[in-house]
């Protein structure tokens, strides 16, 4: 039996592991991480060459969950195509709802009630909530915390979920948002189980960052590991908590001022080293700057309708034109290019994935790492494969 | 448990099928039988193996909440030579399907397979796109199907329940043995190559035949 | 921040001879764009991210389009003169031309720096055969380099000055450019119980008959008219 | 101190431990077999046909195959095929019904477009999700059959809902025998009038008001769907 024949891969991919003589380093090791491996965050892979444990070259490879969402939403109506935005970052579906909703309310020129405005932000901030505590938990668990950390941040997944679920009937493909408003208004009681799990949210925090922010090994293996130089993160076209990390202020909730957001006062959380550990502070402050945001609209929620009367669900037909549409989702900038021809199907639906060009730079802030390092770098990246490959 | 309790309570009353049965097997193959099931049955060890949505909805059922440890599936393992259980937990695109196939060749038996959720089932909605397998079943033998997009994790436990009894159903010697006590019947699956424009080839005609749809009433 | 016209302008003022022209959406979003020829297009997207007023350091989105060739009947209305000395008459012409196709790629870029945004480019090829190529942009921008990999993969386009031009998403073995219009499937439709439309076409392929017509007769039990077909 | 991070962390784990014998909010686990979770009422998995009665679902399925849902559905899992005669809905009205209809629960996204489309409130959203079978082909593929559940039972899942859809519906219907009986009266009113007052009435009332028929009388024309309530 050879190597070929042990590997997932196979003959096809390249064997798992093979010698690679370089003249200038002497024997190099090129390891095959993924598509199966347990700390890929799914099915992303990357070819890397090691010489000893220090990465000399990382190449990902894409595509092993290319769903073609694309395509099938050139196919689809507009309405049609609002379930599967929910599939691209499964985590956090209320978001992707939204920034496509924003897309095609761009381009058909259609309003949102306030009251719809208000629900968003509260779904968005809620589902940043939910998207940063599942990702400490996994990065923890990359770090080799089996367990503990995901497990707490799981219970508090299921909280939230519970909430998703008794408004928009599913725990994880919300399906919520429509062009114009919110598919259901949300009650006094759902409104106030809001209220209680922000309330209670602040607790949870301390406690998760008692147990890791000050934990001296997590400190001293992902301080100045993976560390991004903002010039280089601008250039390219990294966004969210991992450009905020290194200290870039930019913020789409700043800098766009959609929905209602301009209302609320909250800060943006900057790193100063960019490196894994300031990725995780930042997103540790997001959601106290999230808790702060959610405390307000809740408050400040007012009555009125939740869709707006004169919207359309079936026969949406907007007229000719083009339009990018864009939010801060919880793993960076998500927006949505929609191109019409007046037909009741998008001309041309792309998606600009946040975690797909976040995985830019992968390899500028792995080389010179070992390689247990770029199983953490790779989970501060925050990438979800179902929106790396679509 | 209550099978045992059936057993030894005092009117025992063997119908004609079990006196066949005992007759051809005897008593000591049937409680072997019956210890070998339940033992197969209760440690289903799973494959560490994610692909999409599903995969977090499987997390979250090994998680406190749902917790698959009451039922000794806890033990994701990362590699396959040591899994029992492939839960494929999502879409298989035909870029992925070589190295799903690879995996279940890789695992020893006894072993089974559970199609978490629409799309591993059959594609599921992102079934018309062109790089999407429709259904796992076309390449491995698939022995529970769990619809829906996610299943709950409790669809998911039920799954599994489902799939523990289908095991203590099963035989171990005879006509109706599962495949890895039989010599006659191949445990591993021919995997793809990549072509040109499809997957080569595109089914496995030895584990999936399409049936032609008849549109009958059904009860 | 400026229009595109003042971009264009202030453009052309810099690159003599270059071609840019500005394309107007005709949408509500009124996200107008510049389309630019190949020859300067790599020296204006250096100048855009350079430039002190504008600073567009970031680009956000790069994406392809395809445009195949389309028949486009025009209807003109020429007047006649009629030539028994009436009023001249008023017919209508047609013409049919084709309208040749092209693959487009648009980039949306942003000024971190300045926080305004998006300044729109759009590169065309010169069909959709054999000219595919249109200069990269990734020597500008990096966030350039995977989006301009995925749409060399699933467009066909090719980008000249790109360091690393593979198939991204799918295998490398892989012919044909799925996102393009005129792309077919590979055909397996084996099993389609709920067909309808374009997949019913292409499911009857594997039915002796369509599927419609090979229904067992439905025993409905009986509503109050009669509702049992035969 | 070097290490008090450690420890503070392992105190927060025995905090945890600790609190899962006495504090619920540490021990959430659910039993699942024997203990299930309490749905919410919006839950929602696969679609299921509403019908007025349970002991007679075919006969009163409110679905009139109107094939609204099959051509929203986005994986396109529903198959309808008209019937060929008609049969009296809910409100008398006669109305087509589907002969075929058919659900491909393995294709299905549980997105309740469907629900959301549909005029008449026929399609619902179930809850059952204990759903696991051995078998593809025919376990999954739900006919009408299996579908069709009765009013009662989509009370007892989602209540609120149910009783919002029977409000709208008996109003629908009150409001069509008032319609009904108004141009009952209006006909009996312009036959007892003199005849060129007939004519006169007749020119403008029929735009707004249907065909005057009573319901109980069904006629063998077309009916038009009812307009979908807003």
């Amino acid at each position: 039996m050879s190597i070929s024949d042990l590997s997932p891969l196979g003959a096809q991919g390249g064997s798992h592991v093979r010698a690679v003589h370089d003249e200038f380093h002497g024997d190099l090791l090129e390891v095959s991480m993924g598509p199966h491996h347990p700390s890929t965050h799914g099915v992303f892979r990357m070819i890397v060459t090691l010489d000893g444990e220090t990465i000399v070259k990382l190449k990902p490879v894409f595509g092993y969950l290319h769903r073609n969402h694309e395509k099938l939403g050139e196919n689809t109506s507009y309405l049609g195509s609002m379930p599967y935005t929910d599939r691209l970052d499964y985590l956090c579906s209320m978001t992707n709802n939204w920034a496509y909703a924003i897309a095609v309310e761009k381009l058909a020129g259609q309003p949102v009630p306030e009251r719809a405005e208000y629900v968003r932000v509260i779904l968005a901030e809620i589902t940043r909530l939910l998207n940063h505590t599942c990702l400490a938990g996994f990065l923890m668990q990359d770090l080799g915390c089996s367990g503990t950390p995901l497990m707490y941040a799981f219970r508090e997944r299921e909280k939230i979920l519970d909430l998703f679920e008794s408004l928009s009937g599913s725990r994880m493909m919300c399906n919520y948002q429509r062009f114009g408003g919110c598919r259901v208004d949300p009650s006094a009681d759902w409104l106030e189980g809001a209220k209680q799990l922000t309330d209670g949210y602040g607790q949870f925090l301390d406690e998760f960052e008692a147990l890791l922010t000050g934990n001296e090994i997590i400190m001293a293996r992902t301080q100045g590991t993976g560390v991004l130089s903002p010039e280089l993160a601008v250039a390219a076209g990294v966004t969210g908590p991992m450009l905020r990390a290194t200290g870039v202020n930019y913020d789409l909730r700043k800098t766009d001022a959609y929905g209602v957001y301009p209302r609320f006062d909250f800060r943006v959380p900057l790193g100063a080293h960019g490196d894994v550990y300031d990725r995780y502070m930042v997103r540790v402050l997001e959601m106290r700057e999230s808790i702060k945001i959610l405390q307000q609209a809740l408050a400040g929620i007012p009555a009125g309708p939740i869709m707006d009367p004169k919207a359309k669900l079936r026969g949406f037909r907007p007229k000719a034109g083009e339009a990018y549409g864009r939010i801060e989702g919880p793993k960076g900038e998500i927006g949505f290019y929609l191109v019409s021809d007046g037909s009741p199907n998008p001309y041309r639906y792309r998606v600009r994935a946040p975690s797909f060009i976040n995985l830019t730079i992968l390899e500028d802030m792995c080389l010179g790492q070992t390689v247990a390092d770029a199983v953490i770098i790779l989970g501060s990246v925050d990438i979800v494969l179902g929106e790396v490959d679509r | 448990m209550s099978d045992a309790a059936q057993n030894s309570s005092p009117p025992v009353t063997i119908t004609d099928e079990e006196r066949a049965e005992l007759r051809r097997q005897g008593i000591l193959l049937t409680s072997l039988q019956e210890l070998y099931t339940w033992g197969c049955s209760n440690s289903v060890w799973p494959l560490n193996f994610g692909l999409a949505c599903c995969a977090i909805e499987m997390i979250a059922a090994s998680m406190a909440r749902f917790d698959i440890a009451r039922f000794g599936s806890e033990v994701f393992r990362p590699s396959p030579r040591q899994a029992d259980l492939l839960i494929v937990s999502g879409t298989v695109t035909k870029k992925m399907a070589p190295q799903v196939i690879r995996l279940w060749n890789q695992m020893p038996e006894p072993k089974y397979c559970i199609a978490m959720g629409a799309c591993a089932i059959s594609g599921g909605p992102f079934k018309q796109g062109y790089n999407v397998l429709k259904g796992i079943d076309r390449f491995i033998p698939v022995d529970i199907y769990i619809p829906g997009c996610p299943p709950r994790p409790e669809a998911l436990l039920h799954g599994l329940l489902e799939l523990q009894k289908k095991i203590k159903g099963f035989k171990i010697s005879g006509p109706n043995a599962p495949r890895h006590l039989r010599d006659d019947q191949e445990c591993n699956c021919p995997v793809p190559e990549f072509g040109e424009h499809d997957l080569q080839p595109p089914q496995n005609p030895k584990v999936w035949t399409a049936p032609t749809i008849v549109r009958s009433e059904k009860a | 921040m400026e229009t595109a016209e003042q971009i264009r302008d202030r453009l052309l003022a810099r690159f003599p001879g270059a071609e840019i022209s500005v394309v107007t959406n005709p949408g509500a979003a009124a996200q107008h764009s510049l389309l630019l020829g190949h020859a300067h297009a790599r020296a204006i997207a250096e100048f855009l991210r350079d430039d002190a007023p504008l600073k567009l350091d970031q680009c956000s989105n790069v994406t392809g389009i395809d445009w195949p060739e389309k028949k486009i009947v025009e209807t003109t209305k020429v007047t006649v003169p009629d030539p028994a000395g009436g009023p001249a008459k008023v017919v209508e012409q047609k013409s049919e031309r084709v309208q040749p196709g092209y693959l487009e790629v648009v980039y949306h870029l942003y000024s971190i720096a300045f926080r305004h945004g998006p300044v729109i480019l759009r590169l065309r090829t010169g069909n959709r055969t054999d000219q595919v190529t249109v200069p990269s942009l990734t020597p500008v921008w990096r966030a350039c380099e995977f989006q301009e990999r995925e749409v060399f993969d699933l467009y066909g386009v090719k980008f000249e000055g790109h360091p690393d031009l593979r198939r991204i998403l799918m295998w490398d073995t892989f012919k044909d450019h799925p996102m393009r219009k005129d792309y077919v499937e590979p055909d397996d439709y084996e099993w389609e119980p709920t067909p309808h439309g374009a997949v019913l076409e292409k499911a009857k392929a594997h039915y002796p008959t369509p599927p419609a017509a090979a229904i067992a007769p439905a025993a409905a039990p009986t509503p109050a008219t009669g509702g049992a077909k035969s | 101190m070097l290490g008090s991070g450690l420890i503070q962390g392992l105190a927060v784990t025995a905090k945890n431990l600790v609190g899962s014998f006495h504090d619920p909010a540490r021990y959430t686990n659910v039993e699942y077999p024997e203990v299930k979770t309490k749905l919410p009422e919006a839950y929602r998995n696969f679609p299921f046909l509403v019908t007025e009665s349970a002991s007679d679902p075919m006969g009163t399925l409110r679905c009139v195959a109107c094939q609204i849902c099959e051509k929203e559905c986005p994986p396109q899992c529903i198959y309808i095929e008209k019937s060929k005669d008609k049969k009296p809905d809910a409100t008398g009205k006669m109305q087509l019904f589907p002969a075929v209809f058919d659900i491909d629960t393995s294709v299905c996204m549980s997105c309740q477009i469907c629900v959301e489309v549909c005029p008449f409130d026929a399609i619902k959203m179930d809850q059952v999700f204990e759903v696991a079978t051995t078998s593809r082909f025919e376990a999954l593929l739900l006919n009408r059959n299996q579908l069709a559940k009765p009013n009662t039972y989509y009370h007892s899942i989602h209540p609120t809902e149910a009783a919002e859809v029977d409000g709208r519906l008996a109003a629908e219907r009150k409001a069509a025998e008032e319609k009904a009986k108004a141009a009952a009266a209006a006909k009996a009113a312009a036959a007892a009038a003199p005849k060129s007052a007939t004519a006169a009435a007749s020119a403008t009332p029929p735009s707004t008001t249907p065909t005057p028929k009573p319901p109980a009388a069904p006629s063998a024309e077309a009916p038009k769907p009812p307009t979908p309530a807003a």
